[in-house]
């Protein structure tokens, strides 16, 4: 078979799926689940052959998609090493996750519905990591945001899920302002937006001398704020969290190979133009270490599991963005893939004890004995624990000291310090999520009330059959495995990336990195692993700290707070005779503006002679205006 | 008389009928206060045509055809007043206020 | 000279007194004194054939079709005085829109404009030439507006008609409530 | 007189208007008048579109021109007509006793719309604006509901007839200065101060009809007032029309004059902000959807302003596009409203259960008018931005964007209450032959536009070249 065909068939194999699945077999569950699996299964073998049969270079498939002005635009599959490695990881991720999903959702009465989505995402993710042009990429990466809006408020029953998911898709619109505006002014400026094109141009060849100064930077900028929006960083990082209303399938999914890792692959796509833009790199390395700190201390006050994992995630993404602002697109890339592989793995098993134990409380689940029922979850739940602490030599370990490598120089100091405290974090808070999990305390005080977040424990999430059947089992099987032996595939990695030169850390490099998670590890033992431990984490004996942590830095109140305000203000300003009978919905910016809205009301009587004096004053001033130039 | 002055003239006409467009209440009056604008319009065009124009037939179809439209208009608008008086007993403009967001 | 500051004085009056007056007939003449005044203009800038259209179509129809609309929705009572805020503000409004255009119209120099005036054309001026231009360069303007009239009337028909037959009782109820 | 066939698709559109008429007036019935109004605004889309590469001038050289520009909007205006006789065959919220005369209306004013976009001297232009307009106020005041229609009618014509007043002066304005209405003499024209006043007053009528701040006052009014199937036609064909005119008038004064293109420009943000932020807080859906078009013009605006080929294509482009994608929406109030009364938010509540292919049309609806791929909504704003930047217009573009993530706020409001709330009354809607395939069409046109934009913009882009 030639790479055209394969190509085609990995990326459109998905959209197949779903399109049956909607027209015809939506109520037919294990007709629709079957077709997606298989689906899933084509795209994954695509996906293998198309990562083991190269190296193909270039756009395999292109047709015209149409012209603007000179400029042809083409809708196309671009093969290269970045793009054969993500898909492949994409579809591996999603296969597994589609298994697992057979059994976690065997119960729910729209899993025909669910399975199509699950396919409409992989098929997005799939063509935003297969676009051969930057049109193409940016409406792939819409409908990312769009199926991860479906998927995360699929139990609409939820108001939560419901609010979730409009909050996860307005806060990444926001960003996607910033990359669109960024694709329309890097086409205007390098007149292309072919991906390869773009790459070559920014790697050193023919780049148009009339630049304007720091148009680039600008360029830069714009798409990395697509980028914040997207991957969930500070300040737009608000999101992630609540979207943890999703089936956990679904999180699994959109924290490790889509959604997420969609901005994170947007700076590995676009690294040349980034690397020609240092003042973005500088400003991209601090949102990232800010974010990476900024979650982890988060992470270690949050009691709903799922929750520990989601910030988690958002510091991960901060790990990769610092290596890639950091100049190495090898580190950058390395965990993005070693990351999806152990935080797809800790999500399923999330997932399996949420599913066995009805709640999202860690501690909940450890009382319940999580430890002794569920032996290959458990097993799971450590491997990914440790990979992600950055224990060696698991997966986690190797990216995060390629990263942490990444930081030399004494520019970066402050960076390398920041790595190496989100770092300590990380494994502090991991090790805490594992021994409470693991080792339940008896006189645990951790039990005073329950958290406001684990009270969602989903209504579909109960105890049906055995714990541990084979759906759930495989995958995590599976996973556990690739984060075992993904940490060694670096060399593999760079190769197929075409970089030359991996440099490999003496051990003198790395002990810090070790001496520090085994820091971490072992101050989470003594406050929740050893025998007789109190189980109350250090920072809740500093109450400022955690409540600053509990409350997220208060970054949502400010939010809510400056916008409500905004509204209000406005609405005051001008719209006072036009709103009323505002039902208000889930938010107060609504309620402000309708109370300032129906004071106004009465103003405004024999409205239709205000508005046409309105007119004719606006136009006289037009007019003033237009005789004085 | 001067262009200007004709052109000034038609302008306080104009700005007359606005008046009585913004101010009055009954529906029939605004459209008194309309038909004085659309006046005022001719008297501009046929002052521009008096001293200006090579084709001075062409001004003169201008103000033709705006007497004919406003002939048209005024039809609508009355029956649409009737309309509105048999729903309200009353063409008062400040009545005309139930439609609202 | 005296004839035109005269028309435009009768002009004016008619229309502030249009605007003005409480009694909505009263308007209606007003109105119908600058419609005439305008006609007295229009023969001053010479063009007899369009005075003698405005004296028809305006004075003689829209007028009278003005009169049996009032005559027709006459509510019997006092009509609704303006309150003296309304008048302010479209006063205001007015004469702001006046000063903005006046002002433009001053400032402009119609001077080279002038200079390309034809020499006196008799002939344009005649009926005839109407009746050409009408028949050449406007004529699909003209036919176009045989079809607007056709539609106001139509409409016009369509909009006033009730409907006796009672069809939907209380649809109609509602809407008149 | 010059070729007469180019007027072929006016003539069939006159016809259908005059076949309808005729039915009314020997008293058919209503269905019979419909099926014949379905076909004749089928014939008129198909001779528009068979027209669409004609080019030359009908009558006497200079007062009408059929070019690729006139003729591509042609086919946005039948094609909103289409739409909208499609949607008029059910009861609706039209008063039983004037239905009959309904679909002549819709037809007139779809002449007066064609011609619009073809006429090249301002006399004919503003004739057959005014009888594009004339058509609209009657339709607006047929509602079942006579109190609402009549204020909405009420509103609607006084307002209009104030900007038209304006309008006219500024015709006279640039007669007295170009002393002429054709508007090829009046390009060769100088351009005087008074003459680009002139063009701001004349310009002021045609943004009063594309709802354009500080002239869209009447919009939400009119809108909830007036019949559903009215609203569709003014949502829909009356932009296309509205666009081509404001795009011809441009074009007489800005080559040499920045600061009229700076007040659009004024008017261009104002417009999008303020429909975008009172759209937030309506609760009818026919208000929020005429808050929208405010601000939808004012995206529109941003291509005119740009003020360069490519602007003016994109700004044709999206008025196109606009037909469907709007359409797509007051779809679903019409067969909701089928009593007469305006959908709420309430109302909305559940439309997947009762009905997932009106649910469908929604989403498609709102997606579209919010821009998310890949709908053909994207696509335009895609081409509108890009012309933007190109014109060194990085602002407008930001605000515009910024604008176009506010009005994600309301539009997804509607998806959530269409989809994610229960329903009030769980019966099912039945959805009509005749609708369903207005809806089938509709989200295929709006869904094609976008994935295949190829041919529509190519299209755009000749128009463009041909008013240049």
């Amino acid at each position: 078979m030639n790479h055209q065909l394969i190509a085609l068939l990995t990326v459109m194999a998905p959209l197949v799926a779903f399109a049956t699945v909607l027209i015809g077999f939506r109520s037919k569950h294990t007709v629709a689940s079957s077709i997606v699996l298989i689906s899933g299964l084509v795209t994954l073998v695509g996906a293998a052959l198309l990562l083991f049969n190269g190296p193909v270079d270039g756009t395999v498939f292109s047709a015209r998609w149409f012209v603007i002005g000179d400029h042809v635009i083409e809708f196309g599959v671009l093969l290269d090493g970045r793009t054969r490695m993500m898909g492949a990881v994409v579809a591996l991720i999603t296969f597994c996750i589609q298994i697992y999903s057979l059994s976690y959702m065997s119960h729910d009465p729209g899993r025909g519905r669910f399975f199509a989505f699950l396919a409409l995402f992989e098929w997005s993710m799939l063509l935003f990591v297969f676009a051969s042009n930057l049109l193409q990429m940016f409406i792939f990466w819409e409908l990312v945001g769009l199926a991860s809006f479906l998927l995360i408020g699929f139990w609409y029953e939820k108001p939560s899920a419901v609010a979730a998911a409009k909050k996860a898709f307005i806060m990444t619109r926001i960003g996607d302002i910033g990359l669109f505006i960024g694709l329309i002014l890097l086409f205007q400026t390098v007149g292309t937006l072919d991906v390869v094109r773009i790459t070559q141009i920014f790697a050193g060849e023919g780049l148009p001398e009339s630049i304007a100064p720091g148009r680039i930077e600008l360029i830069a900028t714009l798409l990395f704020i697509g980028v914040i929006g997207k991957s969930a960083q500070f300040p737009l990082h608000t999101w992630l969290p609540d979207a943890m209303e999703g089936p956990t399938p679904v999180s699994a999914l959109l924290h490790s190979a889509t959604m997420v890792a969609a901005g994170v692959f947007l700076v590995v796509r676009f690294h040349e133009l980034f690397l020609d833009a240092p003042g973005t790199m500088r400003f991209v390395l601090i949102i990232a270490t800010t974010t990476a700190l900024l979650s982890s201390t988060m992470a270690m006050v949050a009691r709903d599991m799922k929750r520990v994992l989601a910030f988690s995630s958002i510091s991960q993404l901060g790990f990769m963005l610092m290596g890639l602002a950091a100049g190495s697109l090898f580190a950058g890339f390395f965990h993005l893939t070693t990351h999806a592989f152990f935080k797809a793995l800790l999500f399923l098993c999330a997932g399996s004890y949420i599913h066995k134990f009805g709640t999202n409380d860690m501690v909940a689940m450890g009382r319940a004995g999580a430890a002794g029922k569920m032996k290959i979850t458990t097993i799971g739940l450590v491997v990914g624990g440790a990979a992600l602490a950055g224990i060696p030599p698991l997966a986690g370990f190797f990216s995060k000291e390629q990263i942490i490598g990444s930081l030399h120089g004494p520019e970066n100091l402050i960076f390398r310090i920041g790595a190496y405290a989100a770092a300590f974090l990380t494994a502090y808070y991991t090790f805490r999520m594992v021994f409470l999990i693991l080792r339940p305390g008896i006189d645990s005080e951790a039990i005073e009330e329950e958290p406001a977040g684990s009270q969602h424990a989903d209504a579909h999430d109960e105890d049906h059959g055995p714990a541990e059947p084979w759906q759930i089992v495989g995958p995590i099987i599976a996973l556990t495995l690739g984060t075992l032996g993904a940490g060694f595939l670096g060399n593999r990695i760079g190769h197929t990336l075409l970089i030359e030169h991996i440099h490999h850390p003496a051990l003198a490099e790395m002990a810090p990195a070790i001496v520090i998670a085994l820091l971490g590890v072992v101050l989470a033992w003594l406050d929740f692993g050893r025998k007789g431990a109190r189980q109350v984490g250090f920072i809740a004996r500093l109450p400022a700290a955690r409540t600053l942590f509990e409350n997220r830095w208060f970054i949502d109140t400010v939010y809510k707070a400056v916008f409500v305000r905004l509204a209000v203000g406005f609405a005051k300003l001008m719209f006072g005779a036009e709103t009323r009978g505002f039902d208000g919905g889930a938010d107060k910016l609504g309620q402000g503006t309708v109370a300032a809205g129906s004071q106004m009301a009465k103003a405004h009587s024999g409205r239709l002679q205000f508005y046409v004096g309105t007119a004719f004053v606006l136009v006289a001033v037009l007019v003033f205006y237009l005789g004085l130039s | 008389m001067t262009l200007e002055a004709w052109i000034l003239f038609a302008l306080v006409l104009f700005c007359i009928g606005l008046y009585g467009v913004l101010a009055r209440r009954n529906l029939i009056a605004i459209l008194i206060g309309i038909e004085l604008m659309l006046n005022a319009v001719s008297v501009n065009i046929l002052a521009f045509n008096h001293f200006l124009a090579p084709d001075p037939a062409v001004g003169q179809i201008i103000v033709l055809f705006i007497i004919g439209l406003a002939a048209a208009e005024a039809a609508i608008v009355l029956s649409i007043v009737l309309t509105v008086y048999r729903q309200r007993a009353a063409i008062d403009v400040q009545d005309l206020k139930e439609l609202k967001g | 000279m005296i004839a035109a500051g005269l028309v435009m004085l009768i002009s004016v009056a008619g229309a502030v007194v249009a605007v003005s007056v409480k009694n909505i007939v009263h308007a209606i003449f007003g109105l119908g004194i600058a419609l005439g005044g305008l006609a007295l203009a229009f023969l001053l800038l010479s063009t007899p054939f369009v005075a003698a259209m405005q004296v028809l179509i305006y004075i003689g129809g829209i007028t009278i079709a003005m009169i049996f609309a009032v005559m027709l929705s006459s509510t019997g009572k006092h009509e609704p005085g303006e309150g003296a805020r309304r008048r302010v503000l479209a006063g205001i409004v007015s004469i702001v829109f006046f000063i903005a255009m006046a002002w433009v119209v001053v400032g402009s120099d119609f001077g080279p404009l002038m200079e390309l005036a034809p020499e006196d054309m008799e002939s344009a001026w005649s009926v005839q030439a109407i009746g050409r231009a009408l028949l050449n360069d406007f004529n699909v303007a003209f036919e176009l507006l045989s079809v607007v009239l056709l539609v106001a009337i139509v409409g016009a028909i369509s909009i006033a008609s009730r409907h006796d037959e009672g069809e939907d009782p209380a649809i109609n109820e509602e809407g008149g409530a | 007189m010059g070729d007469l066939t180019l007027f072929v698709p006016e003539a069939v559109v006159l016809l259908g208007a005059i076949v309808a008429f005729v039915l009314s007036v020997i008293g058919s019935s209503y269905r019979v008048n419909w099926i014949a109004s379905v076909i004749m605004a089928i014939l008129g889309v198909a001779m528009s579109i068979a027209w669409l590469g004609a080019a030359g001038e009908p009558f006497f050289p200079g007062i009408y021109r059929v070019d690729a520009f006139s003729q591509l909007l042609k086919v946005g205006i039948t094609t909103g007509l289409f739409l909208s006789v499609l949607i008029a065959g059910n009861p609706g919220s039209v008063r039983e006793h004037s239905r009959i005369d309904f679909p002549m209306f819709l037809f007139f004013s779809a002449v007066g719309m064609m011609m619009m976009v073809s006429a090249t001297e301002l006399i004919t232009l503003y004739v057959a604006l005014e009888l594009s307009a004339y058509g609209l106020y009657i339709l607006a005041a047929l509602n079942k509901r006579q109190r609402e229609g009549s204020e909405a009618a009420a509103k609607y014509v006084l307002f209009g007839a104030a900007s038209s007043a304006v309008t006219l002066f500024g015709i006279s304005l640039i007669f007295g200065v170009a002393r002429s209405t054709l508007l090829s003499e009046i390009i060769a024209t100088q351009p005087t101060p008074l003459m680009v006043i002139g063009v701001l007053l004349a310009l002021s009528g045609v943004l009063f009809k594309l709802a354009v701040f500080p002239f869209h006052a009447w919009a939400p009014d009119t809108y909830q007032g007036a019949p559903h199937e009215a609203v569709t036609f003014i949502g829909t064909a009356s932009k296309v029309a509205a666009v081509g005119v404001i795009a011809r008038l441009l074009f007489l004064a800005i080559p040499a004059h920045d600061s009229l293109v700076n007040a659009l420009l004024v008017l261009c943000v104002a417009s999008m902000t303020v429909g975008n932020l009172a759209a937030i807080v309506q609760n009818d859906i026919k208000r929020v959807l005429a808050y929208s078009t405010v601000a939808q013009a004012g995206y529109i605006l941003i291509g005119l302003v740009s003020f360069s080929s490519m602007g003016v294509a994109s700004a044709i482009y999206y008025a196109v596009i606009y037909v469907p994608i709007v359409f797509c929406a007051f779809l679903v109030v019409c067969v909701l409203g089928a009593d007469g009364s305006n959908p709420t938010k309430s109302s909305i509540a559940g439309l997947y259960q009762r009905s997932p292919l009106l649910a469908a049309t929604l989403l498609v609806g709102m997606f579209g008018l919010a821009g998310i791929p890949p709908t053909s909504g994207f696509m335009g704003k895609w081409f509108l931005f890009s012309a933007a930047i190109k014109s060194d217009l990085l602002w407008l573009v930001l605000i515009g964007a910024i604008n176009a993530t506010v009005s994600l706020y309301y539009y997804l409001r509607i998806i959530k209450e269409a989809y994610l709330t229960p329903p009030a009354d769980e019966t099912a809607i039945k959805v009509s032959p005749a609708t369903a395939i207005a809806a089938g069409l509709g989200m295929t046109l709006v869904l094609v536009m976008g994935i295949y934009p190829r041919l529509l913009w190519e299209l755009a882009e000749a128009a463009a070249k041909a008013i240049n």
